[in-house]
């Protein structure tokens, strides 16, 4: 599926080109929102002078002013509910939290409200809210400060739920998530906030399609996120075991883009999803699930997946025995009944 | 020692007391005879309303009906303090204040028939949907009033929850978002005793609700929410103030919920008939009558007048809820986003399939 | 896996055997257990005088006690957040979250506490406390009345997760449960809480178990809560167009009894998951995606899932379109490669 | 008015002045010069114990800390007002109060190290683990005291949190919980005027933290954070109320965190130098020693002990944390539930497995 981009709300700017970090792109895409539509305000904890703990709303306050960008008092369901009810009056807001942990105290104004308003209303009242969320380990922070929580905000209905893994698609579908009609949950990996890649600010993205970040024809590697790279890295060691690996960044978790993801898997017959969250009931289960059902005649073997483990995240000693690496990805991939003479 | 100006008084505002007598007051005025009998009759539509869905829901057209039965002097207050620009953010339980705002009673008993989840439309008639989530409205109104006031309007926004939703997290931080923003919110506080089955004193040690005001740094005031002209004063004192740029505050009315907390309840298992007896002398309509009766402002016509008023809202609910609205259950996936995604474009046409499927087989689905 | 039944914690009471309501057998076994061990104690809103919305709590405040039983102000996660201290100070706290949705206020305390504390200390501090949510539609409740909020639970790691289909099961799971050193969510279907059948005290129940329902040779529906009668009455249906339908009762959902489950469907070959919940990284895909992966190789044809619609929950009106039933799952069912000489 | 004993005053109690003189005060006596000098003890190390931490960061042995150097009074004087029964629920700023409860250096920094979530046994010192999601610690602490007075025991519990945590719905509702159920705990809030780069008027419009407790019926008070003696004072006060039956209370620290929030923080993007320079003559050891210099409870041979004393600590420290912990992955499986999963069994399996190749093959995991 592709959501219309509305282009009145990303107005045209002059085209650039040039290399940055992901963190360094969101904050553009920030700030040209910001420039381009008077209804956009950014909000959160630490959000003003500080620039986000991350830094990725640095400078807004200082180049916008106090009404475009501001701290607000440490609260999280203050800050969503505000959002849902400046939402209700005509506002874009963007918001961040500051790390998933810190988004649950906000989750009965997801469920119940952000996620809920628009079709409570008959459409009347939508909700064009942006809620940005840091997710994911990888960077050694202490506990409640590396969870990936996607799995909570992809399985209620009414949410949109995107995670970029690239500078380019950082740029593009934050755009795309603040253009759009309804309310986005915006995970940001933070282990790839300093990973760098060219950006075109003219470069749109449509939220809900995936994208094929590797072409290959042995199998197919599902990821998203800061499962992206380690996707095409494992693929790239596969290849120099001779096998070719396809990568798909799902980009879109909620909706799921099916057409690209189910003509990847038929077209290799073999398929790993891979994604750092517990695997229990996660948004890779899902992937999985429709996968095999939809794939079910092309399928070689079992679906794999390669996911967190089902215990809370690890402390930052730990945390490399939690994550998902090449070796699982490798492992995995070796299950896949492969006729080893070929 | 300053900043007590923000505490409530020791008792309750009161402009008129049981009897009708009206009391004299240092801060404010009783309202104009006018205003009282646009008041009163705000009060007896009230009670129609209330009565009528009571008994809509025992012929059930109703699936549920929380009453305002005994509060109608902060519902009709709270709809008169507020100019037409203004927002009001509602509770499930102030369905006589949402009409008396200008909704069409069948459309704000949408919810309570079960037909959808909220039945107006909110920009026309400046009143957010019924919350049912307790306190998470609060927030609602706050970003609303932000918005409003990003933007250079002068929207006062009124929002409204009971004495349990002031237990919620919700409340809090909605209470000092508005504070620290300085935004044109009232906090109406409708205290009528109960969280369902839960007393007040199993919700608070606070000397009152009220109280909690100056924790956030704003006003707060206690008013007899029984007397629609004490609740008037001071409502519409709050709205001006948040008008004028006086930033939030917070009013707590003393009521009573007089019948259980929805039809569903069995209020006999929580408390004695004597005290729901108690309050009956205390009724916000009696009172009013016999002021106005007093004062001469109300004769027997204008009375009857109206009743008839009222007695037409009830004959419109009785048609609207008798009449079975043409359900369309594509619905279920027309609004939960703009665009429909394919996922639920698939899930719509396998139910679609169901149901013409079932419409051949036996002329509609089970 | 069966997690031991701590037997000093549901003392030796007299055998009773009677018919009633699940919601009698879940006050039966508040009871039994306030009784039994004097570290339990029940709370919520509306559980004292009033017994509850769904007077799961009856009584019990008149014959134990305020100190055993009562109402606490109205806000959820202050009643888990105390419910974790108490559990910390060695009681066995049972609350009532009077509905899905008014448990999410909770969440951050479920999430980042409930679920984490044993594991944060080592197992120092465990928490042995009970949450009692009434879940699910069917009763013609207004919205927020009838989520369906399982895989939010289930989903995150450290809590147990269950829910009974029978009195029986609603009473000895409910012991087992408040027996259990971990934190249990507790999830009862409200639809069945005045369905009936017979009940044995002396009957116990293994969390992480899951039930033969009825036995079956041609396909087996999977199902927990209010799905479980569904399918029940599904295979009765199917039976009479001569198809052999197993049900498996799943019962709990984290952990999962792959053993039970895994067996069960390799000796079908077909299988069809059934929830009410949103389909969408859901309990059910968990569900569909393990068998997937663990009977590939029996499988006759992919296995299906017949779930709620990824939408908010219907109003009263539109509920009966919106939940699973009888000829949904005889339509899922009938997608299942039959060889139709057979 | 009645009640208005339930707030605080309008400045904050302060037993020593900045000079340190003592200030006579009506209500509040200053601690007697023995339990000063143990006080000043505690400062002298809590303030070594920040001084090493930091030293550690930079050295990289610790992943993060969030130093109290300036609240050492606070921190100190929220130890010593405890009984050995009663139990301290800190946050992660607290590691010097969780230190002076007896918590061995090394135990208390295994979070900030990144060994494991929390790294002392509670029961044993009767400290929960340090909390990071703000506020809820302060649920936690109401519910213990609930458990300890359930039976019957006079355990107080003190409840740590900042100026940041007290918008949190958690604080509000832990507070309300607190004073309903009348148990004995006491809320001491250090605002150091920030939460992270938030200053202290981006969270509150109220004359002070300390006027929240009147609207849950309960006192509050403020008192110079900085002043070890007002803080034991009031502390202790609080502390014997609650024992005594009297119910929990609120208590405000006005004091001023000296570093940036941890050393991940950058405060010279949010704070001007001369601030934090004002505040260094206000620094709490200075004032301590000044006065009991001056009244010659302090010599230089007891001096140099606290030094030697404070030094041992660092010490531990050092050696704790210049030692690389024995970590096993299998931990990670170990408490998640007390009986394991099967399915926690077989992804420890599949570790197992990985770990053992990898080692066969490399002699270590990646
Ligand atoms: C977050 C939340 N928790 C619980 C409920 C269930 N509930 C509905 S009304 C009610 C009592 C509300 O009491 P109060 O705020 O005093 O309002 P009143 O009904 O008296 O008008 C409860 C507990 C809810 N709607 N929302
Ligand atoms: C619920 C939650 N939201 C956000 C954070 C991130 N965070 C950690 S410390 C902090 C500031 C806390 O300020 P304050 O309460 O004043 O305590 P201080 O750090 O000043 O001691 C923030 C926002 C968190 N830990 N928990
Ligand atoms: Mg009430
Ligand atoms: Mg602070």
């Amino acid at each position: 599926m592709t959501i219309a981009h509305d282009d009145t709300r990303t107005a045209p700017e002059v085209r650039e080109v040039a290399t940055m970090s992901m963190a360094a792109a969101l904050n553009r895409a920030l700030a040209d929102a910001i420039e381009s539509d008077p209804d956009v305000v950014v909000f959160g904890e630490d959000v003003g002078a500080l620039g986000g703990v991350f830094r990725i709303t640095d400078g807004l306050t200082a180049r916008f002013g106090e009404n475009r960008c501001f701290d607000t008092p440490l609260a999280e369901a203050g800050i969503v509910g505000t959002a849902v009810g400046m939402a209700m009056n005509g506002l874009r807001p963007v918001v961040e939290l500051q790390f998933d942990a810190f988004a649950l105290p906000a989750f009965e104004q997801i469920v119940s409200h952000v996620a809920k308003l628009g079709n409570r209303t008959r459409g009347g009242l939508r909700m064009p809210l942006v809620i940005r969320i840091p997710f994911g380990g990888g960077i050694g922070g202490v506990e409640h400060h590396c969870d990936s929580s996607e799995a909570y905000y992809a399985h209620t209905p009414g949410l949109t739920v995107v995670s970029p893994s690239t500078p380019q698609d950082a740029y593009s579908l934050l755009r795309a998530a603040i253009a759009s009609p309804d309310p986005v949950i915006f995970l940001e990996p933070k282990k790839l906030y300093w990973s760098k890649g060219e950006v075109d600010t003219s470069v749109t993205a449509e939220i809900g399609t995936a994208r094929i970040a590797r072409e290959g024809t042995d199998v197919t590697l599902l990821a998203y996120g800061a499962a992206v790279p380690l996707a095409l890295e494992a693929a790239e060691v596969a290849a120099s075991e001779g096998r070719s690996v396809q990568v798909v960044d799902v980009r879109s978790l909620s909706p799921f883009d099916d057409a690209t993801v189910t003509a990847a898997v038929k077209s290799t017959g073999r398929a790993v999803v891979i994604a750092e969250a517990p695997g229990y009931a996660s948004v890779a289960s899902e992937i999985q699930a429709r996968v095999f059902e939809r794939c079910f005649e092309y399928l070689e073997a079992p679906v794999r997946r390669v996911t967190g483990f089902d215990v809370p995240y690890a402390p930052p000693k730990l945390e490399h025995w939690y994550q998902p690496d090449v070796d699982r990805v490798l492992d995995a991939i070796d299950t896949l009944h492969w006729d080893e003479d070929v | 020692m300053p900043h007590t100006d923000m505490l409530p008084r020791d008792t309750a505002v009161r402009l008129i007391d049981q009897d009708g007598a009206p009391v004299a007051d240092e801060s404010y005025a009783l309202p104009e005879s006018d205003v009282l009998l646009q008041a009163y009759r705000g009060l007896v539509e009230g009670r129609r309303i209330n009565d009528q869905a009571g008994a809509l829901v025992r012929q059930g057209r109703l699936a549920v009906y929380p009453s305002s039965h005994g509060q109608e002097a902060c519902q009709v207050a709270a709809s008169m303090v507020l100019g037409e620009h203004d927002w009001l953010f509602p509770t499930y339980r102030d369905s006589v204040a949402v009409i008396a705002r200008g909704v069409d009673p069948a459309d704000a008993l949408v919810l309570l028939k079960g037909d959808w989840h909220s039945g107006y439309d909110s920009r026309v008639h400046r009143v957010a949907p019924q919350a049912t989530p307790l306190a998470t409205q609060l927030l609602h109104a706050v970003g609303f009033a932000q918005a409003a006031k990003h933007r250079g309007e002068d929207t006062v926004v009124l929002a409204l929850c009971g004495d349990g939703a002031t237990s919620e997290g919700d409340f809090h931080e909605a209470l000092n978002f508005a504070a620290v923003f300085h935004v044109p919110v009232v906090f109406f506080v409708q205290n009528n005793g109960f969280a369902i089955s839960v007393p007040l004193s199993r919700q608070t040690a606070a000397p009152s609700l009220a109280h909690k005001a100056i924790g956030y740094g704003m006003p707060g005031q206690r008013v007899d929410g029984n007397d629609v002209a004490a609740v008037l004063a001071v409502l519409g004192e709050a709205v001006s103030l948040a008008r004028a740029g006086g930033g939030p505050s917070l009013v707590e009315a003393h009521t009573y919920r007089m019948q259980a907390h929805t039809n569903a309840d069995d209020d006999t298992r929580y408390r004695e008939r004597a005290e729901v007896q108690e309050w009956v002398a205390r009724d916000p309509l009696l009172r009013l009558r016999t002021h106005l009766t007093a004062t001469g402002a109300l004769d027997a016509a204008t009375e009857e007048r109206f009743a008839d008023g009222a007695e037409q809202i009830a004959a419109a609910m009785r048609t609207a809820l008798n009449t079975d609205a043409d359900l369309d259950p594509e619905d279920l996936f027309r609004f939960v986003t703009e665009t429909r995604s394919p996922q639920l474009e698939e899930q719509w046409q396998l139910l679609r399939g169901e149901i013409e499927r079932s419409e051949l087989a036996a002329g509609g689905h089970r």
